[in-house]
């Protein structure tokens, strides 16, 4: 099936937020910032926190989403059992 | 996993009466054997003696039937009708030397889950005593 | 032999799944004989699920489905709908019940709940690799409804009936309709009083043609099923011709009756002839008389002719294809000595109150001739028991004391109120009430649990004791010139009419419905629906909508004049019967007769499918339809041999 | 030929949530026809969104899916998502002309098999609607995977016009020259099953939400503990820490004639109480404490579902809270009055949910003429006892929340309720179409 290209007719009409761009760049500087961080290492959602320069909260909020979209996974959790670890899904 | 601790134990149920309460035991996370299974009739007088006696002789220590009892829809004469298969299968087990202690009969409600439970669990104990006798 | 079949195993969102390894029971079944595909799925019963099964059945020419879940109660006819959409016939599905009957009652065992499932699985599987199509049964209905009590609920279910062209058989017990808001005066939330609605629904019942209204008549036996109940009623007479115009010598009648008896209407706190009204104005209009107090003395046929004292009990047979049951609440009745109820003279029912209310002259209120100026509500008396069988909360009775009070305070301004409660629950709109009166200078105390107010007796004074608390656990008295006790709602006692209908009861013993959401006007009993506070407590306003949603499900079974009932029936193999006649005895239903080649055969469109004729038969050669000897063995067999 | 090309039905249910639903499924099965609009992109309103649901524990989704899916094949029931009705009006006596406006998707929902590769392939991740903004969701995306119908938008405000998922959609169903449709239709009646709005916490600024992270929503709960949750268990927002001492504000929003909501919400007691019994489940080894006024367990089987919590161990506490302060390590210190012992304490727990309540929403005054509302903005009933579902406007029933707070099998009641008088006014009114 050929594919179609409606996108750019749209883009015809449609100027893209210079905030939805500016988001975008954010998000993915900050995901690489964690896939660096963690690399082979698993870590709590704190230590990511704190490697990446990140407010827990902001920590959960990009954490659960890369866990959403797969490449994140939780494995198990700390001894006090309060936090979890996540890892690189491969 | 509990195999030696518990009795196996197949219940007729009925579709109307005591499968809700078998039902509302589990809503009420009310615990008893896993060992129990259940297979529904629409009424407890339609239990053929020769499905009981297969169900012992094919490995299960014991057959409950959890009676509609006096709240059959289907008519008055049902708990004596189910009376009368037990009594039929008893003395058809006699003849094969089967302890007829391995049917019992309750009536069971829509509503009894916890005297479903009791049941079960004292059919248990009858059951598991028999085979540590035997 | 089905050869191809599908197996679904449902996670039903963790409820299975947290207990169950729903993959293992997958991996377990998936090669079971016949089985042509196995898959799990996070929830069934959803959409895309569905579509996915269809696609499957059709993709895979699939020719029998298992779904393991929850209780077929539940969604059995949705999964069977779902293999007819794919083309299959509605029979060569079975459902496996493995929450109710397994992940909930073995959250403890996890292992266990894993093997039973499996076990459960099997069974399901070898069921229906023997299961055959059947096409259901065509029967016609009786498009007429009976509708039982004519209550709110009931009035107000039949009157939406009767517009949907149905004819509906309306019948009441009691002589006079209206139940127990004629009873009840002040409502709350608007001005309209229990009487005017009483009369708004009587006169929209007596002016319509497609109902008839019974009263004075009692159900005493049912027949039949779904779209052909056959109903027999008791029709006890008024003793009194006609509706009376002659109201004056109805009077004299009246005033001549030498017998007195309390009067039920007022909750026996006024009393009443053998022969009597329930109040001016009430529905019927006409007098009655009672003939369980009755002496026959003839005096009041004497000054008037409407009397007629020979009048006879009637039977009367009605044909129905639906049966809606208002029957309505008893308000509950106080031991004797539960919070002095019958042993301290000024203590009364919330009933008792409101009818004294609804008689007594604007004014000074006065009780048994004193002035009544403090009163004392006790709450939740027979409601939240935390000793004796009713656990549940009666829902209305918070907010019907707290506004009979504030009415009250209309009528008699100088009265000062004292509410005992455990935790008010004027839950909703109603709260408003709660503040008005909060507000007026009600005072509001609250009991503990294990720790209730009592009602004492000090030389000629009741005194009501509370550990209250608001203000902290202080003990505190006050003395009540009349104490209410707040009763609340019970099941009907003597409901006669649940023993032939066999409605099956919920654990607060109020009928049950088969479920709260998915069906809930619908009892187990085909056909037959329930609608008001027969079913549990609930305000005028839940009342009406279960009425007018029970309505539209009992039209449902006879809007159209043929109706698709179970083929589920009994069958005989004339090969093997003996004709002994056995059969036909245990049938309670008629349905089997010695044909022209003089063995047994079953008439499908009355046999219900209860299978006691199965046992009985000497030569085993009666089958029952999806409980074939084929059918149950192998399930048998395989529950027996675990894995 | 008065309504020459327009749309023709017996009825217009405003409102794809469960009293929507189920007065559409009553209608088309009783032979009429009927539109079903929703504004959302999914139908199952607030329900479909809940875990479990009082007091029967059945998942939610296994009581709505259902009725959903038999909702959407029946051939009498034509369903419109992610529509918006601009306004509704009572041409004569005998019938209303709707505008109605069907927002476009930008993807062919005919065609779309739900297989969210589009969703792998958008690049965008803006916070998630459907999970309260717990978490991120694409711009291409499926609101949830048992949204009905299951099928992906996308979402133009936050798109980049990219280009990437159209380029790997298998069946090429976006399509961006979509445009929004308006048009007319005509209906004999029509049924508000609009339902309610949820109390804003912010109002209440001394409960910190909003400031504190760990401060959060009863429907915020209801997703942590849904099967679609938004994290891998039952976790804080504010740092990923699985909490152990939970406590829950009843009344917030309600009862309370500051935040100008005097009346009670009917159903936060029993959703705590619902979710304190999950919480035990979920975390074995949690505390669950229920700061309260008064419980309200009025239903059927509700008393006894509160006793049961009581056995389990959740500790209900008769107090009214003053002040949530967030203290070290995310961890709230709740300032509450304790009114069985008359005196103030302070006590620390890891979690705070606020159990907020029900507001009217106010969409059908901004839809029809002659809308009346009654003193706390829910649908004036015109004749509460004698037909409860009837409006200030003839022709239109309430169905469900629209005339006040109330819990799930009171709504399916009053659907039915609903349903059954429309059915009556349908059947007596004398347009033909």
């Amino acid at each position: 099936m050929e594919k179609k290209e409606t996108f750019k007719i749209k883009r015809e009409t449609l100027k893209v937020s210079e905030q939805v761009k500016e988001q975008l760049k954010q998000f993915n500087a900050i995901r690489r910032h964690i896939m660096e961080a963690l690399g082979d290492e698993e870590l709590t959602i704190p230590q990511i926190a704190e490697k990446v320069g990140l407010s827990n909260a902001e920590a959960v909020y990009y954490v659960m989403s890369l866990v959403k979209f797969n490449k994140l996974v939780p494995t198990h959790m700390d001894d006090m059992d309060e936090f979890y670890f996540y890892k690189i899904k491969k | 996993m509990n195999v030696t601790k518990n009795a196996r134990i197949l219940v007729f149920s009925t579709v109307k009466i005591s499968d809700p309460a078998i039902d509302m035991a589990g809503l009420l996370k009310l615990h008893y054997s896993p060992k129990v299974y259940t297979i529904s009739v629409p009424c407890s007088s339609a239990v053929k003696p020769r499905w009981i006696l297969r169900a012992l002789a094919k490995g299960f220590d014991g057959v409950f039937i959890a009676a509609d009892g006096t709240d059959c829809p289907y008519g008055e004469s049902c708990t004596e009708k189910t009376g009368e298969i037990v009594k039929k299968t008893h003395q058809l087990m006699k003849e094969s030397n089967i302890d007829p202690v391995r049917l019992k009969m309750a009536a069971i409600c829509s509503v009894c889950s916890e005297s479903f439970i009791k049941h079960i669990n004292s059919f248990n104990d009858t059951l598991l005593k028999l085979k540590t006798t035997e | 032999m089905k050869q191809r079949i599908g197996v679904y195993i449902c996670h039903c969102g963790g409820n299975i799944s947290d207990y169950v390894d729903v993959e293992m029971v997958r991996e377990a079944v998936a090669h079971e004989k016949g089985v042509a595909i196995a898959k799990t799925t996070v929830f069934a019963c959803a959409d895309s699920n569905q579509k996915e099964m269809v696609q499957d059945i059709k993709d895979n020419q699939l020719d029998a489905v298992v779904v393991a879940s929850c209780s077929p109660k539940l969604h059995e006819v949705t999964f069977r709908a779902v293999v007819e959409r794919a083309g299959l016939n509605k029979y060569n599905y079975v459902h496996a019940n493995i929450r109710e009957q397994v992940s909930w009652p073995h959250s403890d065992n996890k292992a266990g709940a894993t093997q039973k499932a499996i076990q459960i699985v099997r069974a399901a599987i070898a069921k229906v690799r023997l299961s055959e199509a059947i096409e259901p049964l065509e029967v016609d209905t009786t498009q007429a409804v009976l509708v039982i009590g004519a209550g709110i609920a009931g009035m107000k279910a039949a009157i939406a009936l009767s517009k949907m062209g149905v004819k509906v058989y309306l019948v009441e017990r009691e002589h006079f309709i209206g139940g127990r808001i004629a009873q009840w005066d002040v409502l709350c939330l608007t001005n309209e009083t229990g009487k005017e609605l009483v009369s708004r629904l009587y006169n929209e019942i007596v002016s319509n043609k497609n109902i008839t209204l019974y009263t004075g008549a009692q159900l005493i036996e049912c027949k039949g099923s779904m779209g052909n109940f056959a109903v027999k009623l008791k029709l006890n007479p008024r003793y009194v011709k006609d509706i009376c115009n002659d109201r004056a010598s109805l009077r004299k009648a009246i005033d001549v009756c030498p017998v007195e008896v309390p009067d039920e209407f007022n909750f026996g706190i006024t009393k009443r002839k053998a022969i009597y009204h329930n109040f001016p104005g009430e529905y019927p209009q006409a007098a009655v008389i009672d003939m369980n107090s009755c002496t026959r003395c003839g005096l009041c046929a004497k000054v008037c002719d409407k009397i007629d004292l020979d009048m006879k009990v009637e039977d009367l047979e009605l044909n129905v294809g639906s049966i809606l049951v208002a029957t309505g609440f008893d308000p509950y009745t106080p031991a004797e000595g539960e919070f002095g109820y019958k042993v301290i003279d000024n203590v009364v029912t919330l009933s008792q109150f409101k009818r004294l209310l609804a008689f007594s002259e604007p004014g000074k209120l006065q009780w048994k001739g004193k002035p009544v100026k403090n009163i004392a509500y006790i709450y939740c008396v027979g409601s939240r028991q935390v000793e004796g069988e009713n656990k549940y909360c009666s829902r209305y009775c918070c907010t019907a004391t707290i506004n009979t009070a504030l009415k009250a305070n209309e009528k008699f301004p100088e009265l000062n109120h004292f509410h005992f409660t455990r935790g008010i629950r004027t839950y909703g709109k109603q709260e408003q009430l709660y503040h008005n009166a909060s507000k007026s200078g009600h005072v509001f105390l609250q009991s503990y649990e294990d720790d209730p107010s009592r009602v004492e007796r000090k030389g000629d004074k009741t005194i009501v004791r509370i550990n209250d608390i608001l203000t902290n656990r202080k003990e505190l008295e006050v003395e009540a010139d009349l104490v209410v006790l707040v009763i609340g709602m019970v099941p009907r006692s003597n409901n006669s009419v649940a023993d032939i209908l066999k409605l099956p009861r919920g654990r607060d013993s109020f009928f049950n419905e088969i479920h709260m959401k998915l069906r809930p006007v619908e009892t187990v009993i085909d056909g037959i629906t329930i609608a008001g506070t027969c079913q549990g407590p609930k305000n005028v306003v839940e009342s009406i909508n279960s009425a007018l949603s029970a309505a539209i499900k009992s039209y449902s079974f006879v809007g159209k004049d043929k109706l698709m009932v179970e083929p589920v029936v009994a069958e005989v193999d004339p090969n093997l019967c003996k004709w002994c006649d056995k059969c036909t005895r245990a049938c309670p239903f008629d349905a089997i007769f010695k044909n022209e080649q003089g063995v047994a055969h079953v008439n499908d469109t009355v046999c219900k499918g209860c299978g006691m004729c199965l046992p009985v038969c000497p030569t085993n050669a009666i089958q029952l339809k999806t409980f074939t000897d084929n059918e149950i063995e192998s399930m048998i067999d395989v529950l027996a041999n675990e894995l | 030929m008065p309504f020459a090309g327009k749309k023709l039905y017996d009825a217009l249910v405003v409102g794809g949530g469960i009293a929507g639903i189920e007065s559409a499924l009553n209608l088309a099965n009783n032979d009429l026809n009927v539109l079903l609009v929703e504004k959302d992109l999914t139908l199952g309103g607030k329900m479909i969104m809940l875990s479990k649901v009082f007091p029967t524990l059945d998942c939610s989704a296994c009581i709505t899916t259902p009725k959903i899916s038999e909702a959407a094949r029946h051939p009498n029931i034509t369903i419109l998502t992610n529509t918006q009705i601009q306004h509704i009006d009572k041409q004569d006596k005998n019938y209303f002309k709707a505008r109605i406006k069907e927002k476009a998707r930008y993807v062919d929902i005919s065609n779309c098999t739900g297989c969210q590769l589009c969703e792998e392939a958008c690049p965008v991740v803006v916070p998630d609607q459907y999970q309260y903004n717990m978490v991120g969701r694409k711009a291409a995306y499926i609101p949830f995977s048992i949204a009905s119908p299951r099928v992906a938008s996308i979402d133009i405000d936050n798109c980049t016009l990219c280009g990437a998922c159209e380029k790997v959609c298998p069946t090429g169903c976006i399509d961006f020259t979509q445009q929004d449709k308006e048009y007319d239709i005509i209906a004999k009646s029509v049924i508000m099953a609009t339902g309610f709005n949820l109390f804003d916490p912010l109002k209440v600024p001394r409960f910190s939400y909003g400031k504190a992270k760990n401060v959060i929503t009863a429907l915020q709960m209801e997703r942590l503990l849904a099967p679609t949750r938004p994290f891998n268990h039952v976790l804080r927002p504010g740092d990923g820490k699985m909490p152990c001492n939970i406590a829950y504000v009843l009344c917030t929003g309600s009862r309370d004639l500051s935040v100008g909501n005097p009346i009670c919400s009917q159903i936060c007691c029993m959703y705590s109480i619902k979710q304190a019994q999950l919480l035990m489940g979920a975390l074995p080894m949690a505390d669950v404490t229920l700061y309260y006024i008064n419980i309200r367990s009025f239903g059927k089987g509700f008393e006894e579902f509160y006793e049961q919590a009581k056995g389990m161990g959740v500790n209900f506490v008769k107090g009214k809270v003053g002040k949530i302060t967030e203290i070290e390590n995310g961890d709230l210190l709740l300032r509450y009055e304790d009114i069985n012992q008359g005196k103030v304490f302070e006590k620390k727990h890891d979690l705070v949910v606020l159990s907020v309540g029900v507001l009217a929403n106010d969409e059908p005054q901004k839809l029809i003429q002659g809308w009346k509302k009654d003193e706390y903005s829910f649908a004036f009933q015109k004749d509460l006892f004698y037909t409860p579902s009837l409006s200030s406007i003839e022709g239109v029933f309430l169905a469900g929340t629209t005339s006040g707070p109330m819990d799930i099998p009171d709504s399916i009641l009053s659907a039915g309720s609903a349903a059954m008088e429309a059915i009556r006014y349908v059947k007596q009114t004398s347009v033909d179409f």
